[in-house]
């Protein structure tokens, strides 16, 4: 096991930055993840780390050895492949013993150590079987099993999962998880689904265009997006553009730019607020979560609680999404599927409260603001 | 029972000095070359290698190996050939035991080659289709209209044969005039009574002898063995203005690697022996005057030969043959069947 | 560092593959190129201007032969080759499987015997013309081939394999929903057929169309045997180095080798200017059942009618090895049947020794075309490196030269000590005619390889390496094993043909390694068509054998090959 | 437009049956999907409307004209294949024109017509690129397109968004139902995806192993699951075997079975709750959805409250998924991320109420009951 170290690395390929400026430190044990669109640069920072690439720019370590320039084979990670990868031409058993004889381990050992690394990913029972005839996930423990038999000091996962049905997903995602925890080794995990991150993770780097936006668990991740691309890449969020208006020891009062008369809207002052009025921000905006916005039948009391009228409903289950328009602002509200149904309804006349503590000022940076 | 020949030098001093190998190109085929390498080899226990192929081919490769010869001995083919192989400086000079026995015309001048047969042209046919009395007696008997699409020629430009023939008719005419023109038209009016010009003879026996067409020009050794061996019904006229008579030869190739048994061969297949039974057995007509009790059909065969001088042949030939090919030939004959 | 180290892997890989293709590809074209410059024991482009403006144009009209020839060639053998690859693809009907294996029997046919087979089917006085004729009381033949239909007959019965084997690839990597797409907006059979199905067939069509296009510009025997005067470029050739005008052959080479590779870039181009791939997944091609009991004999009566058709070459020649020499002369049918001819091939103690020559020389080819088509072909398809297009040409090229000129090009290149002969003479040599094999299969080797290597993840080789394993432990541990398969079915192929071949081996053979081609091609210059036949037969046997035991054994398959 | 009606249907391929009796309709405008897990039917079914397939046994009707063994290209339906299934020999425009040139549209009405289609998809500026040139999201809109410009009376879809990444899923999804919606036309889609099948449909099969369980709308079968195999592949759901104790005009008394002491719970009788026990169903259970079950701090006033201890916290980014174990049965509760982090942690006490008229008797016919 090891600590995983990005100092100031950037990768190009022929004019294009895949990667700039990346500073990452992975601790040991940790499970991490790389978020991001298709072609935001997770893959490449992956293959660096696993030695497939070589950074353009600065360094690589596990620990505090210097690996920029390793070549694979000799860098001790397990990788699991987005395609799984497995070897079509051997039995199950020889495509885990691969990286054990390419270590010339005694044939005895070689074989317990297999078999275990089979029972771990509950498959010893396939030992014999061909690769082809196993199913998607099975291929995948397979692949899990093999990159795990070395006892790498790192294991990583590029979107091992994206290739499977929901269902299968679920189980693999509790699988590799249970894996992880069983061997405690350092784990970079790559996935473009945020429910994914956001579930399995202890920590999770956020990434856009070959830059990192930000790095924290998944809580901070979510509750606390360092800017709007973060915001809304993690689930379903409300961008409402605002203009500072007066900030408070406790609280800061800032008006809706909807084109009518200005709305009032008070937001808990957090840390961070302070700072980036401070630094003279111009483009902010407020977030709030659509489960984070309650509806009310009526007028209660309290602050920020606006009246709207329902644009749409849509059922998804467990959660409700309602569209509700607030002073020609569209409002995402999300709630539980616990009302009777016909609760809510196109054109119904309902108030929403935003809570100020869940409301959160944060910078503008993608071009298309809200 | 070859112990006679005290010229072929198979005493036993000798044959010490003899190389153990001997490479033979010739187009004579299978059946004499084994026949003969049977023979060689129990005489003097050299191992004789054999390739055969066209005589044409062999000139062709005897040339492409000239830095590095693989073949002793080439048996077997028109003197022509070999003249344009001695020009090339492919040959070495040679002169046989049996020297005396050959007439002036049997020979290189400088014994670069030696002839060991003689082939006359002849007018051939099917003797299933045509009865004795109805052939073409002569050369120009052929050109008669009647004979519109019954002639099958073999394709003459791969041929040595067929390009002796073509290139007697010329020079018929020509060692006068010194003019190819009249025997360019000659040439043209048989074109013009061609059904087809077979790729191979293979291909020109199957069409005679199946009565696609019923007549053909070819040497006659060739057609009395196919009438005799292999049951064809062919027969031949010899033209009565007299036939262009090729001499087959033999030669040693020049920086052979085997030459004394190269010379041993040499003297082997040409004894009176050898070309009795070349004569009996395979049809060909010995060149040397003292070879005796020779079959009827050669004896009996009384042959007009054809004044030539070989050497405006090697000279003209190509370029009459070049000038036929692109000019007389009607490029339509293949396709028109 | 490992990126150097990456590199010079690279580096090592390419200088054999580039000496290789340098040495016996570019190096004889070259020579072949140098030598139709010379004239007159001086240098100039006289030979050329001679090829094309000679009063009497023969040369030209070789040349416009050849051309008219192979696209007769190419749309001939495309008629045959992609309708039975789409009825035995498409229709799923009783005997199937045997039938689409029955239909590239016609590789196995040696080409002189076959064109012999052709003569004596065919033909005026052939077998099936004279039966039509007796069994109708004809006056004449109702038809006979020779000449220029003759050619195209044979060429398109040997070569529409090659349509077939690519389409029937093609056809079954179709995705069946496209046609079902067409279905559902209205299109009918017809016009599915027209619009849909046939268009994505192009990529398979015009790699078939290159194949047989170079193959019938550089046919040999065909022409040989059947055209009597007809010219075409590669006989003239021939009779141009046989008449010793080696200059004239040179130029006459490099001018049908330009025609050549013109049509093979003209084909590439074609093909690349549109998009054909397919986006979807891998899902396999399910054949529609004949539902029509009538539709389903007739496709079964096509079915056999067509595989008879296609043996019966295969039938002659057994019977012409069953006739004694002389007793079919005049006669319209044999009448004597025995096994003479064989006994008397089986008395010469000689016999095997052209079969062994074969055999041995095309192992050797084949072999030396596995090794340097699994090198070649991975450095192509998975490495980076400056020049690639060029060396991929050179790959190319030995397809696109007639097997004549890269008979010429060997005889010019090496019949004097060079460099890329270890300063030996290899003209003349055993080694000569296994180096003409092995070069004429590099295009076939190296493109089949290069499917399966397309096709092969590069993550797997990466997986191996992260798991520790060099790349040369990975190469022979993983990547080998998994492109084995296919890449021996187009080992195969090249051997089948190897064993066969005739063009280069009659320039080019030697009394130490005369091939089974040449013996066949002796025996049919001394009339003895029945032995010529017996032996044709032993070659046939001999051939499917070997496809037997790799396809039985070893599960490869030849025809999977293009 | 038209409506469907499957009558009795069943398909064989040779011994597999994939489709066992079903009888089906489908109304005219309706937008309805086809859900259930891989392997189930649903392809099958969808390619019997197209035409792909016949029916072993039964009856298809359009309206009140027999189908069922009418060519395909004679029953004007537009189908989206799953892989799209665009000619990839042809441009977009091409492709959308094909249907119109086999018609044999006139080229000027065609030219219209087309372009019209690829406008409504939002691909105007796209009609001349080769397909492989537009991303996976363009190509289907060409596929969509496609289908639509001829008009067709029904349009089936055959998981058209599964082979898309989450994001570019929830737009197609807006612009099928958008494209629906505005053709106002009789639609199938086939899917695996609860969650596209909940909120796009007006009403839904559910398929398993060739037999249609149940038909009803989104909330219907969200919330009255006919049996545990819907429940359970609608979402998640918590499944707790019961026993009968007492059946009452309002209410029925039942016991959980845990091996413990026996736990009362009070279900409310809904209609078809009665029934079932008349029917004398021997397998039973309580169904309650994850959103449903309410977590208290403090034990409260009311009927299902029950003491528990909470097991484990995973976060889902807009939803925090708990499971609290009460009396050794696992439950799973979903609640909304409104709380603070580190409001719910491992271990805490809690006490957990499970409303009455959320709770359903419904009967378990799958083998592994819960
Ligand atoms: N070998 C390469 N050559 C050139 N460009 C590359 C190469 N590999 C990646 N890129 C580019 O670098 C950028 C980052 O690619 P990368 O594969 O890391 O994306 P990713 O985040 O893994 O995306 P995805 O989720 O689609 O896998 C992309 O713009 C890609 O086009
Ligand atoms: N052409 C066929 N021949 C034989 N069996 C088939 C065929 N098509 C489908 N089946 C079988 O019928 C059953 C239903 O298949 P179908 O394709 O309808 O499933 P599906 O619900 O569409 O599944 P998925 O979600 O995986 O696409 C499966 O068991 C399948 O194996
Ligand atoms: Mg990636
Ligand atoms: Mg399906």
């Amino acid at each position: 096991m090891a600590s995983i170290k990005i100092e100031n690395v950037q990768k190009a390929f022929g004019k294009t930055i895949a990667i700039d400026h990346l500073n990452l430190e992975i601790k040991d044990g940790e499970f991490f993840t790389f978020l991001g669109p298709s072609g935001c640069g997770k893959t490449t920072t992956l293959r660096m780390i696993a030695g497939f690439y070589y950074p353009t720019k600065g360094v690589v370590r596990f620990g505090d050895k210097d690996m920029t320039r390793v070549p694979p084979e000799k860098r001790n990670t397990g990788m699991v492949f987005q395609n799984y990868a497995l070897f079509p031409h051997m039995t199950v058993f020889e495509n885990v013993a691969f990286g054990l004889r390419v270590r010339k381990v005694s044939s005895s050992d070689l074989k317990g150590k297999v078999l275990d690394a089979l029972r771990k990913v509950r498959l010893e029972n396939y030992s014999d079987r061909q690769v082809s005839q196993l199913s998607g996930g099975q291929q995948q423990r397979v692949a899990l099993a093999r990159a795990l038999v070395i006892e790498p000091e790192i294991l990583l996962l590029d979107e091992p999962l994206s290739n499977l049905d929901a269902k299968l997903r679920d189980e693999m995602r509790a699988e590799i998880l249970r894996l992880q925890r069983d061997y405690k080794i350092t784990t970079i995990y790559v996935t473009h689904d945020q429910a994914e991150a956001l579930s399995m993770s202890d920590r999770i780097a956020v990434f856009n265009f070959g830059v990192c936006h930000q790095v924290g668990t998944p809580a901070e991740i979510y509750n606390q997006p360092a800017n709007d691309f973060v915001a809304s890449f993690i689930g379903e969020i409300n961008l409402l553009s605002v203009q500072v208006k007066s900030v408070q020891q406790e609280n800061i009062v800032v008006t809706l730019e909807n084109g009518e008369e200005p709305v009032k809207l008070i937001v808990h002052n957090h840390t961070n607020e302070g700072e980036l009025i401070q630094q003279n921000e111009k483009n902010l905006a407020v977030s709030i979560r659509p489960e984070a916005i309650r509806i009310l039948d009526t007028v209660e009391k309290g602050t920020n609680i606006l009246k709207g009228k329902i644009e749409s409903v849509q059922f998804f289950g467990s959660v409700v999404n309602v569209m509700v328009d607030v002073h020609n602002v569209l409002l995402r509200v999300d709630v539980l599927n616990t009302h009777e149904f016909g609760y809510f309804y196109q054109g119904k006349e309902v108030y929403v409260q935003l809570p100020e503590k869940q409301l959160r000022l944060i910078p503008v940076i993608s071009g298309d603001a809200p | 029972d070859t112990k006679t020949n005290s010229n072929a030098g198979g005493t036993k001093e000798e044959k010490s000095e003899l190389e153990d190998k001997i490479v033979v190109y010739s187009p004579h085929g299978k059946d004499i070359l084994s026949k003969f390498e049977t023979q060689f080899e129990e005489k003097y226990s050299i191992d004789v290698e054999w390739l055969d192929m066209g005589s044409q081919e062999i000139l062709d490769r005897v040339r492409s190996e000239k830095t590095n010869p693989q073949a002793d001995v080439w048996w077997g083919a028109p003197s022509t050939n070999f003249n344009q192989a001695k020009d090339d400086g492919l040959l070495a000079a040679y002169q046989p035991t049996y020297s005396d026995s050959l007439d002036e015309g049997f020979h290189d001048p400088e014994w670069y080659w030696t002839g060991t047969s003689q082939t006359p042209e002849v007018i051939m046919y099917n003797s299933k289709e045509l009865s004795k009395g109805e052939v073409p007696k002569d050369w120009d008997e052929l050109l008669d209209p009647k004979w519109k699409d019954e002639i099958i020629i073999r394709y003459p430009l791969a041929s040595g044969t067929m390009r002796t023939i073509f290139s007697s008719m010329i020079y018929r005419t020509y060692k006068d005039t010194n003019d190819p023109q009249e025997g360019y038209d000659w040439l043209t009016k048989l074109d013009q009574n061609t059904k087809e010009y077979s790729a191979n003879p293979e291909m020109m026996y199957n069409k005679v002898a199946k009565g696609e067409g019923s007549l053909s020009v070819w040497a006659m050794p060739d057609v009395v063995m196919l009438k005799e061996n292999k049951n064809y019904p062919f027969e031949f006229v010899i033209p009565e203005s007299g036939t262009p008579v090729l001499t087959e030869g033999i030669a040693i190739v020049e920086g052979a690697k085997h030459p004394k048994a190269a010379e041993a061969f040499y003297e082997f297949v040409n004894s009176p022996e050898a070309a009795k039974i070349l004569a009996e057995e395979f049809y060909r007509i010995p060149t040397r005057s003292d070879v005796t009790d020779l079959p009827e059909w050669i004896t009996e065969t009384d042959i007009k030969t054809m004044d030539i001088d070989w050497d405006v042949f090697q000279e003209k030939g190509d370029e009459w043959m070049k000038y036929w090919d692109e000019n007389i030939k009607s490029g339509d004959k293949e396709i028109k069947e | 560092m490992i990126k150097n180290r990456d590199t010079r892997l690279t580096i090592w890989l390419l200088i054999p593959v580039v000496l290789v293709l340098v040495a016996y590809v570019l190096y004889p074209s070259l020579r072949t190129f140098f030598e139709s410059l010379q004239k007159d024991g001086s240098i100039s482009f006289g030979n050329y201007q001679d090829f094309f403006v000679q009063e009497s144009k023969t040369n030209l009209e070789a040349l416009w032969n050849s051309v008219y020839i192979s696209i007769l060639s190419v749309l001939a053998s495309a008629l045959i080759g992609i309708p039975l690859a789409i009825i035995f693809n498409r229709y799923d009907f009783p005997g199937r499987s045997f039938f689409s294996t029955a239909a590239i029997l016609p590789i196995v046919l040696p080409s002189l015997v076959g064109v012999m087979a052709f003569m004596f089917l065919y033909g005026e006085s052939g077998l099936i013309p004279n039966a039509i004729k007796d069994l109708f009381g004809l006056d004449k033949v109702p038809f006979k081939i020779g000449g220029v239909s003759g050619i195209l007959i044979v060429h398109a019965y040997t070569m529409y394999v090659y349509f077939y084997m690519t389409v029937s690839a093609a056809i079954n990597k179709i995705d069946p929903s496209l046609e079902e797409a067409a279905y559902n907006l209205g299109a009918n059979k017809f016009k599915v057929f027209w619009k849909v199905t046939f268009p994505l067939l192009t990529p398979a069509i015009v790699a078939a169309s290159l194949l047989v296009f170079m193959i019938s510009m550089a046919s040999f025997s065909a022409p040989f045997l059947l055209a009597g005067g007809y010219r075409v470029l590669s006989l003239q050739i021939y009779f141009s180095k046989i008449n010793g005008d080696m200059e004239i052959a040179a130029t006459q080479s490099v001018i049908l080798s330009i025609v050549s590779i013109s049509f093979l870039l003209f084909m590439r181009w074609y093909q690349n200017r549109k998009d054909y791939r397919m986006a979807s997944k891998g899902i396999g091609a399910h054949r529609s059942e004949v539902k029509n009991p009538l539709m389903k004999w007739v496709m079964v009566v096509t079915g056999i009618i067509g595989v008879l058709i296609l043996l019966l070459p295969h039938f002659t020649i057994l019977l012409l090895s069953l006739v004694p020499d002389g007793t079919w002369t005049f006669q319209t049918y044999p009448t004597v049947f025995n096994v003479e001819n064989y006994r008397l091939l089986f008395e010469d103690p000689n016999i095997f020794k052209p079969l062994r020559n074969s055999l041995l020389m095309a192992v050797i080819a084949t072999l030396a075309n596995l090794v340097f088509g699994v090198i070649a072909s991975y450095v192509l398809v998975k490495r980076k490196f400056i020049g690639k297009s060029f060396i991929d040409i050179l790959v190319m090229i030995p397809w696109a030269l007639p097997a004549t000129v890269i008979g010429m090009n060997l005889i010019f290149a090496f019949n004097e000590p060079s460099v890329f002969s270890f300063g030996q003479i290899l003209v003349g040599t055993f080694w000569i005619l296994p180096l003409a094999y092995f070069v004429r299969h590099i295009p076939l080797v190296v493109r089949s390889t290069n499917a399966v290597l397309e096709q092969l993840d590069d993550s797997i080789e990466e997986a191996a390496r992260n798991l520790g394993a060099k790349w040369f432990y990975t190469f022979r541990k993983v990547i080998l094993p998994i492109i084995m398969p296919g890449v021996l079915s187009g080992t195969l192929l090249a051997f089948i043909e190897s064993v066969g071949e005739f063009p280069t081996s009659v320039l080019l053979y030697t009394i130490s390694n005369r091939p089974i081609s040449i013996e066949i091609m002796n025996q049919l210059r001394m009339f003895n068509m029945g032995q010529a036949a017996a032996y044709g037969m032993i070659q046939i046997t001999l051939i499917v054998i070997v496809l037997f035991i790799s396809n039985k054994f070893f599960g490869i398959k030849a025809e999977k090959a293009l």
